[in-house]
């Protein structure tokens, strides 16, 4: 029924006038990009004026050396980006910040879609609610809320008052101040990212493709697992990103609840500019982390390739 | 492979009467063909059967089980849906194996099943393509291969050839009924062609407004329409108003108006001056030619391959005659007619 | 049944796990203790009457109002844009392109600040606010950028391509049709964009001036050492301000009518 | 009138400012006052970051940050003629003490709660079994103040800290604090035990009836200096210097004084009820020890280094 | 109001070759049915006119001017698609309204038309419906008014009356012939239904394999097909293989095997053992009852209202006839017959 073609790029079949030759096919994707560029030169030129511009000044500033006198001297040395990659520390500080945005991206996923699910499916009321619940930690002051946290999870805070009040434990659990207290806390505020982002995929799934899959038998384990999942795969891409970029940039939550040991790329470059004022290893450092974000995007880019 | 019994079911979109107390009951392995106009609740009725909706009224039984409360996949039931709704993500093949994974059958058998079913619906060689890489026919084809190849208890089918061009239409009829008497499955399905009603259905239901209108075999919907309005929505027939009238020698027969000439008799339980309705098929009727200017006048011809469809003004609507091309060329556009047709092919009914 | 019970089980979990730590900072702004404990001790409004005194609080609700309704509608429209533009073609460069525009996201956002500043000061633009808008939006924009992006991907295509038969020009398609469509992603991505821009302290830190002060920096800035009730009653107000925020455009836009039209 | 451009710390001081100190000036240097609220760490980098044009008149800053506005060249030099309220400062709030215009003093103290521990003598005290010591974090004044003492209670010293990152991983019990909030918040919720912390501040829990004390241990405790700073090229000198004057004046330090901000200025007087929750009197004052930020700042990027590679990860 | 010429159109979807040269030309105010299998390209075809999607060679003509380089909204045509491609935010009449809104049209001009447009697909009281809360039949007349409503140059119907029962069809086809005739517009639609091609279109396309198979007439397309494959497709018609033989008396004939007796003479430029391929309506075949057992078994009667399908065993496949049903009944099933025909209603081509 279907005959092979005989050339697939068309140009090389016989009899065709040469005002054809540029392939029209070829000359509709041209337009397309101009129209995409045109599109795009907006958001481009904000980009350019407002972040390709002043972090090219910072990537100048990577090379130049410290100096405790003038804050840097003018030099073209790649001496900071030698420290940071020679020296494990940094690495491995780099890797601690991938696996803490990792953490974070999974324990909003597994809280929020389920919740995410509900707010697609319910009434407008009880929509409302869920939805202003689920932002309402993003509008709270990062410093009250982090102390909120540490109320809750102190060794004298309210959760080990009761464990200790109920004799569940005998001593107060060391509930903040590691490394998971900065994933629940950090987990707390980026729930909105992952919640919305899945909400506003599964509303437009179609509720059609949940009746075709019910209709041929599928339980609501195979439903969820080789139809809505999938079909909000989109979804899980952008809350993802979105979360995981918060954490990995967030440092006042991971200084505060991680009580002091856990360090990220963000809280080296935030006390490099601030408190040590060695912007030079700070730009570097600011570099660092986005080439290590850049990768990261780019495999999160594979991972969920946008195609349907 | 169940019977299927609905009882006055009565379902409501918010404050719309969608479904208005259907009665319906089939067989065990019966095929019904579900006709009526665009937007009598076909759709809604299929989608109730499957458990999508939820009827406010009335009952659905499935091999005697009352299923209300039942969930779509509790049903046992495989459906065809008017746009296909096939899972964008998967491929074809994807698309038809899904049921069967579902049913946990072993994955050698599904390959086997789902490449059969492909060939079934000739999209072998497409096994691989996405839905949206599909033409509109490809992708009904799909959806019929998916719902058919769980062999389930009762078929649910919303248009399912609807997109298919006459010569597939027909392959595809044949191998559903081919595999409906294989399983003996009980299917109900909707179809705006009636020859494919026709030539599939073992009974053919006429829905109208959220009501059953007329249910039976298709030789009593073709040839005995219970109603002036079945009449009207399934032949290529004319109905005709007509009056009772006390005639010469004593005789009753009915006054259909100038140019047409029936010679009918009165019938049975009227009485004279009653209004009544006359259903004759448009291949009944025989127009002559006439010299006068009190027949009917023909208005238009229209080919239609095997017949030419004639139409000749009567009253204030038409009257519309198929005759064979031979006969047609005897009633040119302008002549006039008179329209004449055996009382016996005519049924006189209560007018509206 | 067990998984809509599971369903709402975990939903109340979660429930608890969100407005936990929220509580105490609620319950802290009753408290008739000069600093926030918990349980609270006493009950007052003690706390809510002396903010009422704020003029300078008010005065950075308002600042942070204005900025972040500028930046949402900035973003919203440059990233509404950009997202569909990339959906489709595969042009080359365009996974680089749409990481690069995912930057300020991954950037720490304190950087960009001091960066962005530097800018602002070489280019002598005299108004803080500028500088923070322009910071604002490029921060939101990558949230905007990737809800969208994600709502497009499953958007039927055919609708533009009905739209454009039917005579409608680029921005017509976009805003009748398109935008619509995907109406659940774009009130999202404007409710991100709103609430990072409001609620944004880093990036603000070295952009606002002596003329603009946003509501979190002028909290962060007041908290001296300690949380204190008034802060709490703020954070508690901001609470109020984001359910009756998505009330108001449940009211306004219908939830309903913008999410689930295509059930 | 044009504008006059303070970079000011938040909160109440900004309020007092507000209702004591902007007033009296306006309108004796026809100027308007702007504030912007913020921290030394965050008006310095915006002062480098336009040296040519600085975003500021004056700004607000700690002793260590005036330190190194002074290498680093972000100031005008200092004008004593100028600013005649010098002449009442303690000498070790003014130049060649400090560079900057000095309001304030604070005191690092050694708290404790006494419910868990005896008054420690010395701050070795805190390294003991059964208490939780806070441990400020390198980065800011009192943290870097607390690791040199833990060095020089073992051997090291300003130029070797080493001995005390040591000392502070040998603590049996420690917590980390960042921040006065933070560490604010960890002893009212009684999650540390010691700790060197502001003095003012500990008061201010006292009151509360929080279970907290503090105490001067032999090693003695170490001071810190606040004030403000004008940078360099600003438009508006003789405000400024109008302005570093009244900060050091007994006027401006006396609206600050109920809030426990100890004067700089040695004719401030109070009632001893008060006196005796300040850091007052030139005893006092002159018993404070004071960190050599001309060693510490320069080594400021090492040991945050260092400090972070003992104690995350 | 415009012609519409297609030139050697190449589409590519990726390596998969959709349109392989079509040529076609339509005159002005020409209606078009296009026909052919599902998966043809007729979809394909249509997008391209559109320019939704981007041939890579040939050329498109509309009213002699190139289009391919234009944008959609630059070429004035009305679409309806094969899904609608309703816009599920807008109600029924929003969504007519739209194409006049992009056309400046002032606001109650544009809520008559709408209303008018509606009240012709018989959805006057469904305008303020979304599309979801529409049944399949509706929706499609929603995509209908929309298209028709800004009166367009060009109209492209991708099976537009396809989801409507045959008494709204035919409705919706007597307004859509009125419309095109008022506004002269060229019209090309794609449908399966033989009879609705034939009875509005002036010429009929069949398309196979991305290719034109036959352009003509649609009295052309269904006595003459041009080639065995459009004889299949088209009609209900038999395609039988035969071989001329050299008969009795020097005459020669064709064999078309054992029980099938056309009494065909040699086809012009055929030579003896040739093979060629004979046409033959199903209508214009009969069956005689034989009694030998050399003739054809009949294996199936089909009901189909007007007639009756009889099929008989012939070779590896079926002989098809559609014989009235008095004839049928003399033919029972399990019956043996010969298989006769006029050579005059029989078409000889060369054989595939
Ligand atoms: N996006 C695509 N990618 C690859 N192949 C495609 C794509 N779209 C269509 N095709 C293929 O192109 C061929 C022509 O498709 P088209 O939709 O034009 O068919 P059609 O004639 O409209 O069929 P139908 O009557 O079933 O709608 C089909 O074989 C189809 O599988
Ligand atoms: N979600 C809904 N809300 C309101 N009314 C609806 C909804 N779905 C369908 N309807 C209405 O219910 C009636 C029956 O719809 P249904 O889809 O069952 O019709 P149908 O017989 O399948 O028609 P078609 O042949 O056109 O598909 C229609 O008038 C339709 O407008
Ligand atoms: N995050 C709150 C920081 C408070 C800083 N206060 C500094 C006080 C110096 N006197
Ligand atoms: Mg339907
Ligand atoms: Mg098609």
């Amino acid at each position: 029924m279907v005959r092979e073609p005989t050339t697939v790029d068309g140009t090389t079949e016989g009899g065709q006038t040469s005002s054809e030759a540029p392939s029209l096919e070829a000359a509709a994707r041209g337009r397309t990009l101009w129209r995409r560029f045109f599109q795009l030169s907006p958001i481009a030129m904000l980009y350019i004026l407002g972040l390709v511009l002043p972090y090219l000044y910072l990537l100048r500033m990577s090379f130049n050396k410290y100096d405790a006198m003038f804050v840097f001297r003018e030099a073209f040395a790649l001496d900071n980006y030698a420290k940071l990659l020679s020296d494990t520390f940094y690495l491995q500080i780099v890797g601690e910040t991938i696996w803490l945005g990792l953490a974070v991206t999974f324990f909003t996923l597994i809280v929020g879609y389920p919740i995410a699910w509900q707010i697609a499916r319910c009434g407008p009321r009880m929509k409302s609610f869920l939805l202003a619940a689920v932002l309402s930690p993003l509008l709270i002051n990062l410093v009250v809320r982090t102390y909120g946290w540490l109320a809750l999870l102190g060794d004298n805070g309210i959760i080990n008052g009761w464990l200790l009040d109920w004799g569940l434990v005998g001593t107060p659990l060391p509930l903040s101040n590691n490394f998971w207290t900065v994933v629940v806390g950090l987990g707390h505020v980026t729930l909105p990212f992952m919640v919305l982002s899945l909400v506003s995929v599964m509303e437009s799934l179609s509720s059609q493709v949940i009746e075709a899959a019910e209709s041929l038998g599928a339980s609501v384990l195979r439903i969820f697992t080789d139809v809505v999942w999938p079909l909000t795969w989109a979804g899980v891409g952008a809350g993802s990103i979105l979360v995981f970029c918060f954490s990995i940039s967030a440092f006042v939550t991971p200084a505060l609840l991680g009580g002091g040991h856990v360090s990220t790329v963000s809280t080296l470059i935030y006390e490099q500019f601030t408190f040590s004022v060695n912007w030079p290893l700070g730009s570097a450092l600011v570099f660092v982390l986005l080439a290590m974000n850049m990768i990261v995007i780019l495999l999160h880019a594979r991972l969920f390739r946008q195609e349907v | 492979m169940s019977s299927l019994e609905i009882n006055n079911l009565h379902l409501w979109y918010g404050a719309f009467h969608a479904l208005r107390g259907v009665d319906l009951s089939i067989g065990e392995g019966d095929f019904l063909a579900l006709v009526g106009p665009s937007g009598c609740g076909k759709t809604s009725l299929l989608r109730s059967i499957a458990g999508f909706v939820h009827p406010r009224k009335g009952s659905i039984k499935i091999g005697g089980q009352d299923v209300l409360r039942l969930k779509p996949r509790e049903r046992n039931l495989g459906m065809v849906f008017q746009h296909f709704a096939l899972f964008p993500h998967m491929t074809a093949a994807e698309n038809v194996a899904f049921g069967m994974k579902c049913r946990a059958v072993p994955g050698s058998e599904i390959n086997d099943r789902v490449k059969r079913a492909l060939d079934m619906v000739g999209l072998g060689q497409f096994a691989d393509r996405k839905p949206r890489q599909l033409s509109g026919g490809q992708q009904q084809r799909v959806a019929l291969a998916r719902a058919l190849v769980i062999e389930p208890n009762i078929l649910l089918l919303d248009e399912p050839l609807g997109a298919l061009d006459k010569k597939l239409r027909i392959q595809m009829q044949t191998e559903l009924q081919l595999l409906q008497k294989r399983l003996g499955v009980t299917a109900v399905f909707v179809t705006h062609d009636q020859e494919e009603a026709m030539a599939m259905a073992d009974r053919i239901a006429i829905m109208r407004d959220g009501e059953l209108e007329q249910l039976g075999t298709p030789k009593e919907i073709f040839t005995a329409p219970r109603t002036p309005w079945a009449a009207e929505f399934i032949g290529s027939g004319n109905v005709l108003k007509g009056r009772v009238l006390a005639g010469e020698n004593g005789k009753t027969a009915i006054d259909l108006g100038a140019g047409c000439d029936f010679s009918l008799g009165q019938p049975p339980g009227t009485g004279a001056d009653e209004d009544v309705t006359v259903f004759v098929q448009a291949e009944d009727i025989r127009l002559e030619p006439t010299a006068g200017t009190e027949g009917l006048e023909v208005i238009s011809h229209r080919y239609l391959g095997l017949y030419v469809e004639v139409m000749a003004n009567y009253r204030d609507g038409v009257i519309k005659a198929l005759l064979s091309p031979g006969e047609a060329e005897g009633v040119a556009v302008g002549a006039r007619v008179i329209a004449r047709a055996d009382a016996a092919r005519c049924k006189v009914m209560e007018a509206r | 049944m067990i998984g809509r019970t599971a369903l709402a089980l975990w939903t109340t979990c979660t429930l608890i796990f969100l407005l936990g730590p929220l509580v105490i900072i609620v319950a802290g702004s009753f408290t008739e203790a000069p600093h926030i404990t918990f349980p609270p001790e006493g009950f007052t409004l003690q706390w809510y009457e002396k903010l009422m005194g704020r003029e300078d609080f008010l005065r950075s609700f308002i600042d942070s109002l204005v900025l972040a309704v500028a930046a949402t509608v900035a973003a919203t429209l440059l990233g509404t844009i950009a997202a569909i533009a990339m959906a489709r073609e595969n042009f080359v460069g365009r996974e680089f392109f749409r990481a690069f525009l995912m930057s300020p996201l991954i950037l720490p956002t304190v950087v960009t600040g001091v960066a962005l500043f530097q800018f602002i000061r070489l280019l002598e633009i005299p108004s803080n606010m500028l500088g923070l808008v322009i910071g604002h939006t490029l921060i939101t924009l990558p949230y905007v950028i990737r809800t969208v992006g994600a709502a497009i991907v499953g958007l039927d295509t055919s609708l533009a391509e009905a739209a454009e038969s039917l005579g409608a020009k680029p921005l017509r398609v976009l805003f009748q049709v398109v935008m619509p469509a995907i109406a659940p992603a774009i009130l999202v991505s404007i409710i991100f964009a709103f609430i990072v821009s409001f609620d944004q302290v880093t990036i603000s830190i070295f952009l606002t001036g002596p003329d603009v002060t946003t509501l979190p920096i002028r909290i962060f800035t007041y908290i001296e050492f300690a949380i204190d009730p008034m802060i709490a009653a703020v954070s508690t107000l901001l609470i109020i301000f984001a359910y009756l925020l998505v009330v108001g455009l449940e009211r306004a836009f219908g939830l309903d009518r913008v999410f689930g039209q295509k059930g | 009138a044009s504008n006059f451009v303070i970079g000011t710390f938040g909160g109440l001081y900004s309020e007092i400012l507000d209702a004591s100190v902007i007033p009296a000036f306006e309108s004796a240097n026809d100027v308007t006052v702007q504030k912007e609220l913020g921290w030394g760490s965050k008006f310095i980098p915006k002062i480098i970051a336009s040296k040519a044009n600085p975003p500021f008149d004056l700004i607000y800053v700690n002793e260590d940050e005036a330190i190194f506005g002074e290498t680093a060249g972000l100031w005008e030099p200092m004008d004593t003629g100028a600013t005649p309220n010098i002449a009442n400062v303690y000498d070790i709030c003014k130049p060649p003490a400090i560079p900057q215009y000095t309001s304030t003093v604070y005191e690092f103290t050694c708290a404790y709660n006494p419910e868990k521990m005896d008054a420690p003598k010395s701050w070795a005290d805190l390294w003991q079994d059964g208490i939780t010591v806070g441990v400020p974090h390198i980065s800011s004044t009192y943290g870097m103040i607390f690791l040199q003492i833990a060095a020089e209670l073992n051997g090291g010293s300003v130029e070797n800290l080493d001995p005390g990152f040591q000392a502070l991983k040998d603590l049996p019990n420690m917590k980390i604090y960042k921040g006065v909030t933070d560490g604010f918040g960890k002893f009212q919720q009684g999650e540390m035990d010691a700790a060197l912390f502001y003095r003012h501040r500990i008061q201010l829990l006292m009151d509360d009836g929080v279970s907290v004390a503090f105490t001067t241990p032999s090693e003695g405790t170490y001071g810190m200096r606040t004030g403000v700073q004008i940078p360099k090229n600003t438009s508006n000198k003789a405000a400024a210097l109008d302005w570093a004057n009244r900060v050091m004046g007994a006027e401006y330090q006396d609206a600050f004084v109920s809030n426990l901000y100890s004067p700089s200025n040695t004719t401030v007087t109070m009632d001893a009820d008060l006196a005796a929750k300040h850091v007052y009197g030139a005893d006092k004052v002159n018993s404070l020890r004071f960190a050599d930020w001309s060693v510490l700042n320069p080594r400021k990027s090492e040991l945050l280094e260092q400090w972070n590679k003992a104690f995350t990860g």
